[in-house]
C-alpha cells in the first residue's frame, strides 16, 4: 500500500516537473492511440451503421467475425502485424517495424473490431427509424449516414471513447511492434511494463495515474461536449 | 567464436558525427533494464553516427530475430546457443565475440530454510542440491532464457532432475521471478544486475554467489547478423557497433558503470583483445 | 398520372399483408384510404414511398425524382434538434440559401402555430405538436407526392380543421397528389375526392370518395361505414 | 507470412492432438475469464441499468471515472492488486497472490467498467420508455430490473461479450498476479507471451488462433441465442 | 373520492407546462381531458400515474396502493414478446396462476378482436393493433384508477365504438374510475360524465361534461368547441 500512495505521490511530482522524456512519452501515447482511433472510426463507423441497416447473405458470419476479433489479444495483434512488416515480410520494404507508424497499425487491428461491434450494436435499433426518415425526406445515402452519425452522436462517442480506451492502455501490440525504443517508441504502457519489471513499481504506478488522468481529461472533454448536445 | 581483433577506428574527438543510418541491436532484458546501454550508447552514437534501436526482448527471441535477419547486431548471454547459431551460418563471418560478464547469484528468503548460506555459500551445485533435498521452494524462469539455461546447466551438472510442487516453473522475465520468489518464500537464481535492481524490495538475500569454478559466471557476446538474410539488414552498423564494443575505450567505459549506483562495477569487460 | 401500383403483394414471414390488384392514382387527386386496424394501409404508405419493398408487383411513378415523394409517419420521428432545424432539414438537403430556408420554416411554423415552439427540443413535443412539426418538415419542399398516415389522430378540432384547409390548398395551388390514411371517415369526407377501401390486405372497393361513402357497393364497406355510426 | 501459415497450420493440430497440457490451459483461461465476466455482470450491470435511469448529484462525474476506468492499463490493474495482495500488503493473509483466484479480482477490475459504461450507453435511450411502462403495470424495483434485462437482452448480451473479449484477450493483468506458473495459472495469453519471448512466434500465433476459434464458438452460441430471440 | 390533485405545478427547465388549481377526482366518475395540443394533458396523466413528479404540489390518492393506478399511453411500449405475453404480463407480475393468466387474456383479446393476432411478435403489430394491445394490457388487472391518453386515435370507427362500449362497462360494472384525454369530443359526450378543459397547463374549466359541451362558461372552452364544427 505504501508503494501505491508513493506512486500517486510521485504521480503529481511528475506531472509538476514538466520532465521532458515523460512529456515525450505521453506525447508519443496520445499521438499513437489519437491516430489509430482516428483511422479506426473512419473504417469501423461506416462499416457499422451499415452492418446496422442493411440486410445481406452472410451478415450472421460476417458479424460473429467481428465479435471474435474483439477478443484478439493485444500480442497476437502486434505479432501478425510485425510478421507481416517484417524486413522478410511481404512489406518489409517499407521498413516500418519499431516506428510509430507500425504501433499504429497494430492498434487499428485491434480497435476497429471494437469500434464495429459496439456501433452495430448502437445503430441496429434505432437505424431503422433514422433511416426511413432520411429516406422519405430526399436523402441520399451518404445523407443518410451522416444524418445517423447526427443522430446518435452520444452513443456513437461513447463507442469511440471505448476505442480509445482500449488503445491507449494497450501494450502488447505496442510492445511487439514498437520496441519500446527509448525517445523513439516508448509509450506510456510500454514504460510502466519496463518499470514494473525493473521492480521500480512506484513509479510504474505513477505513470499509470498519469495515464488514467489523461484518460479523465479527454473523457471530461467528450462527456462535456456530450452534455451540452444531449438531454 | 573467431580471435580476430581488429583496433577500431577511433573517431576524431572533434565533435559528433553526422547521423547516417540506424542499427537494430536486439539484446536480453538485463543489459538494458540495468541502465548499461542507456549509458554506453550515446557515446556511440555520438562516434560513429549510427543511431541504435534497442530491442531488449529474451535470449532466445534475440536469436530468433538474428536467424530471421530482424535484427543487425546480437548482445546475448547464451554462450551454447550462441555458438549453435554461428554454426549454422546466421552469423557474419567474423562471428561471435566475447564483451563482457556479471554473474549469477542464487537468492532465497531471510531464513534461508534450506541451509544454503552455511552450508554452500559459494557453491552453486550444492546450493541446488540442498534447496532439492528440503524441497524448499525454488522459482524456475522456465522461459529459454538465458538465465533458465544456465539454472538448467546446473541441475544438469548436479546430476539432479528437480521436478514436484516445490520446484515452480513461472515463466516470466527476471524481475516478476525474484519478486514471485519472495512472495512464495522460496529460492531462485538471478543476475546479479537485475537483483540489484530489484531486490532492495524484497526480504530476499543472497545465499550463494561467486562460485570459484565460474559455473555462475554471466557471459555476454556480440554477434554480427550475417548481411546476407536480406538487403536490409544494416552490415556497415553492425561491423561498427561490434567494434566499437570491443574498443578498449569501451570497455573500460563499460568497466565503470554502476560504480556510483551500486558501489561496484555491474559488468567486468572481458573482450578478447 | 402520379403513380401506379401493379398487383402489389407483402408478405411478413408467412404472413400475406397486402395482396392489391392494380390501382391508378391520378395527378393532384387527393385520395383517401380506408379499412379496419392492420389492413395493410400503412405498409401500402410505405411501399409507395419506398422505404418498404414489395415482396411481388411494383409500384410505377410518373416522374424518375424519388425526392420528390414524401410520407408523413403514424409515429413520426424527430430528429435531436430544434423544431425549427427539423423543419429545416429537408431544405438543408436541397441546399437551399440559408435566406430561403428561413422564410419557408417561419411560414409553415405560423400556418401550425408552431412558432412559439421554434427553439425547443423536437422531440421533447408532446404528441399532437410532434405531428404537427412532422407535417411542416414534409410540406417544406413542396413534394409533388404527400403520403400522410393519420396526421390529424393526435391533434386537436381547431388545428386539425387548419390543416385539412391547409391539404386542400396545397392540393389546389401545387398541385400536390395526397394518400391519406385516416380513420376518421368525415375527414376523408372533407378532404377527398377518390377513395381505397382496404380489408385483411385487399383492395375491397375504390372509386370517388363520396360515392362511396354515401354508396357503398361491397358489403365489407358497408358494414365499416356502419361501424362509424355506433360512434 | 510462412509464419503465419505454419502458425494456423499448428493451431489445428493442436486442437487435434488433446495435448493435455494445452486443454489444461484453455480450461483456465475460460474458467478465470467466465468467472471475472459472470461476477463483473452482476456488479455492473445492476449499476449500468440504474445509471441509465435514475437521476442524481454527482452523477456526472461518477459516470467520468467510469468512463476513465474503461482505459485502465491491465498492468496497473495487476500489480495494484497485487500490491494489495502481497505478503506484507493488506490482504496478505489471503494468501491469494498467484493463484486463479487473484487472476480473477484483478480482471473484474478491468471487465466491471466496461460492462458498466456500455450498459449504461445502451439503457439511456431506451430505459425511460420501459422504465415508465413498468411502474404503470405495477412492478416494482427489481421488477422493473428484469425486465430492462429481458427488453435489452440483446444489446446487453453484447455488452458482456465485449467484457469476455476483453479478459480473455487481455495478459498484463493476470500475468502479474498469477505469475503464469505452469500447470497452475498459466492461460492462453501468458503462454502466447511466453512463447513469444521463446521466439517461438508460429506456436504463439497457434495459441492466438486456438483463442480466436473459442471466442468464435462461444459468440456463435450467443449470437445464436439472440437470432432466436431478436427479430 | 378517487384523488386529489393539489394545486400542481410542473416546469420544464423555465417552462412552465402546468399550473393547475385543485380539483378532486370523485371514485367511479369518467373524467374527459380536454384541451389543445400541448396543454398539458398528458403531462397532468403522467403525474397522476407517477411516472413524472410534480415541481410543486401534490397528488393525494384514497388508496395507498401503486398497483392499482394504470395508464394507456399516447405511443405505447410494446415488450419484446408475443401478443398474449404483452397482455398477461402485468398478471405474472401479481402471481395470476397460468391458468387465470390465459382466461383473461383470452377474454380480452376476444373482446378487442386481438385472438389472431395472439403469437404475433407485439412490436412489430399495426398503430392501431398496438393501442389495442395496451388497452388489454392496462385492462387485464382490472385497476380500480384508469388513465388513458387518446387510447382510440388510430383505431378504426367500429373498433373505436366497442372500447367505448367497453370502458363504459367496466365503470359500470367494476366502479373504475376512468381520466380520458381526447381530441375528440364527441367521443367525451359519449363516453364521459366530468370534464377538464386545460389550456396552456392552466385549468380553465371543470364541471359535468355534457353541460361544459353544450355551455361553456369561458371564452376558452367556447372557441375551442366551436373549433370542432369547423371540422
Ligand atoms: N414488420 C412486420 N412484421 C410482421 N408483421 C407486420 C410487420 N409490420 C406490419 N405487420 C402486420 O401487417 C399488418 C398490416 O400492418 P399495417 O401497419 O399496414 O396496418 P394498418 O392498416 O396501417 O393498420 P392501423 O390502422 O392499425 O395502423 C398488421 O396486421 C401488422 O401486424
Ligand atoms: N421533457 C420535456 N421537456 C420539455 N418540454 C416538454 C417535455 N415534455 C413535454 N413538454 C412540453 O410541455 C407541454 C405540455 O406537454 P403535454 O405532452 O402534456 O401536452 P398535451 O396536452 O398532452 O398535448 P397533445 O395533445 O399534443 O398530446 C408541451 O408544450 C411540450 O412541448
Ligand atoms: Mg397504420
Ligand atoms: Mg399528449
Amino acid at each position: 500500500m505504501d508503494v501505491i500512495s508513493a506512486g500517486i505521490a510521485q504521480a503529481f511530482r511528475l506531472i509538476l516537473s514538466g520532465d521532458q522524456e515523460i512529456v515525450g512519452i505521453i506525447g508519443l501515447s496520445l499521438f499513437v492511440s489519437f491516430s489509430s482511433v482516428i483511422l479506426s472510426t473512419c473504417l469501423g463507423m461506416p462499416v457499422g451503421i451499415l452492418l446496422g441497416t442493411h440486410s445481406f447473405r452472410g451478415k450472421g458470419v460476417v458479424l460473429r467475425i467481428i465479435y471474435t476479433f474483439m477478443s484478439l489479444p493485444p500480442v497476437i495483434a502486434g505479432l501478425t502485424v510485425f510478421l507481416i512488416l517484417m524486413r522478410r515480410g511481404p512489406l518489409g520494404y517499407l521498413q516500418l517495424n519499431y516506428t510509430p507508424t507500425a504501433m499504429i497499425i497494430a492498434q487499428i487491428c485491434l480497435v476497429t473490431p471494437i469500434i464495429i461491434g459496439l456501433i452495430y450494436n448502437l445503430v441496429r435499433e434505432k437505424a431503422p427509424v433514422v433511416n426511413r426518415l432520411g429516406i422519405t425526406l430526399g436523402a441520399g445515402r451518404l445523407e443518410i449516414m451522416f444524418l445517423m452519425i447526427r443522430e446518435m452522436r452520444i452513443g456513437l462517442t461513447a463507442a469511440v471513447v471505448s476505442g480509445f480506451g482500449r488503445a491507449i492502455s494497450e501494450v502488447g501490440a505496442v510492445m511487439i511492434v514498437g520496441g519500446n525504443i527509448k525517445g523513439k517508441t516508448r509509450v506510456m504502457t510500454t514504460y510502466i511494463t519496463e518499470l514494473k519489471s525493473m521492480g521500480d513499481y512506484s513509479r510504474a504506478i505513477a505513470i499509470g495515474i498519469v495515464l488514467l488522468i489523461i484518460a479523465f481529461v479527454i473523457n471530461a472533454i467528450l462527456y462535456n461536449f456530450q452534455e451540452r448536445e444531449g438531454k | 567464436g573467431g580471435g580476430e581483433a581488429e583496433a577500431p577506428e577511433a573517431p576524431e574527438a572533434e565533435g559528433p558525427s553526422e547521423i547516417q543510418g540506424k542499427i537494430i541491436l536486439a539484446t536480453t532484458t538485463s543489459t538494458k533494464d540495468s541502465g548499461l546501454l542507456d549509458y554506453i550508447l550515446p557515446e556511440f552514437t555520438y562516434q560513429t553516427g549510427w543511431e541504435v534501436d534497442v530491442i531488449s526482448v529474451g535470449s532466445g527471441e534475440a536469436m530468433a530475430m538474428g536467424e530471421a535477419g530482424e535484427a543487425d547486431v546480437l548482445l546475448v548471454h547464451s554462450p551454447k546457443d550462441e555458438a549453435a547459431f554461428v554454426e549454422k551460418g546466421h552469423a557474419d563471418a567474423d562471428g561471435r565475440f566475447d564483451v563482457m560478464y556479471n554473474d549469477f547469484v542464487i537468492v532465497g528468503p531471510a531464513d534461508d530454510p534450506a541451509g544454503v548460506k552455511a552450508a554452500a555459500a559459494s557453491d552453486a551445485i550444492a546450493a541446488f542440491t540442498a534447496i532439492m533435498e528440503k524441497e524448499a521452494t525454488f522459482i524456475s524462469r522456465g522461459d529459454n532464457s538465458g538465465t533458465h539455461k544456465k539454472e538448467l546447466s546446473i541441475w544438469e551438472k548436479a546430476g539432479l532432475q528437480p521436478a514436484g510442487e516445490w520446484y515452480v516453473e513461472a515463466a516470466a522475465g527476471m524481475g516478476d521471478v525474484i519478486t514471485m520468489a519472495d512472495e512464495k518464500m522460496g529460492y531462485t537464481i538471478a543476475d546479479r544486475a537485475t537483483w540489484l535492481a530489484v531486490g532492495g524490495n524484497t526480504q530476499l538475500q543472497i545465499v550463494s554467489e561467486k562460485n570459484p569454478s565460474g559455473i555462475l559466471n554471466n557471459q555476454y557476446g556480440v554477434i554480427c547478423v550475417n548481411p546476407e538474410k536480406n538487403e536490409l539488414i544494416n552490415a556497415d552498423g553492425a561491423k561498427a557497433f561490434q567494434n566499437w564494443i570491443l574498443s578498449a575505450e569501451t570497455q573500460e567505459l563499460i568497466g565503470t558503470f554502476g560504480t556510483e549506483e551500486f558501489g561496484a562495477p555491474l559488468f567486468t569487460p572481458n573482450a578478447a583483445k | 398520372m402520379e403513380l401506379e401500383i401493379r398487383k402489389l403483394v407483402r408478405d411478413y414471414g408467412t404472413k400475406r399483408v397486402l395482396d392489391l390488384e392494380s390501382v391508378t392514382i391520378e395527378k393532384g387527386t387527393r385520395t383517401a384510404i380506408i379499412g379496419p386496424n392492420g389492413a395493410g394501409k400503412s405498409t401500402l404508405l410505405n411501399i409507395v414511398s419506398r422505404i418498404d419493398v414489395a415482396t411481388e408487383g411494383e409500384v410505377v411513378y410518373e416522374s424518375e425524382d424519388p425526392r420528390l415523394v414524401t410520407q408523413v409517419f403514424q409515429q413520426p420521428y424527430m430528429l435531436r434538434t430544434s423544431v425549427e432545424r427539423n423543419i429545416q432539414y429537408p431544405l438543408r438537403l436541397r441546399n437551399w440559401p440559408e435566406e430561403g430556408m428561413k422564410k419557408r420554416s417561419n411560414e409553415l411554423m405560423e400556418d401550425l402555430g408552431l412558432l412559439d415552439l421554434r427553439h425547443q427540443k423536437a422531440w421533447k413535443l408532446s404528441g399532437g405538436e410532434t405531428q404537427k412539426v412532422a407535417l411542416a418538415r414534409a410540406l417544406s419542399f413542396q413534394p409533388s407526392l404527400l403520403l400522410l398516415d393519420e396526421p390529424t389522430a393526435n391533434i386537436d378540432p381547431a388545428t386539425t380543421a387548419e390543416i385539412e384547409e391547409m391539404l386542400l390548398k396545397i392540393n389546389r395551388e401545387e398541385g400536390t397528389t395526397i394518400l391519406f390514411v385516416t380513420h376518421n371517415l368525415a375527414q376523408a369526407r372533407r378532404v377527398c375526392n377518390r377513395l381505397l377501401f382496404l380489408d385483411k390486405g385487399k383492395l375491397v372497393e375504390s372509386g370517388d370518395c363520396q360515392e362511396i361513402l354515401q354508396n357503398p357497393k361491397e358489403e365489407k364497406t358497408r358494414r365499416f361505414i356502419a361501424g362509424e355510426l355506433l360512434i
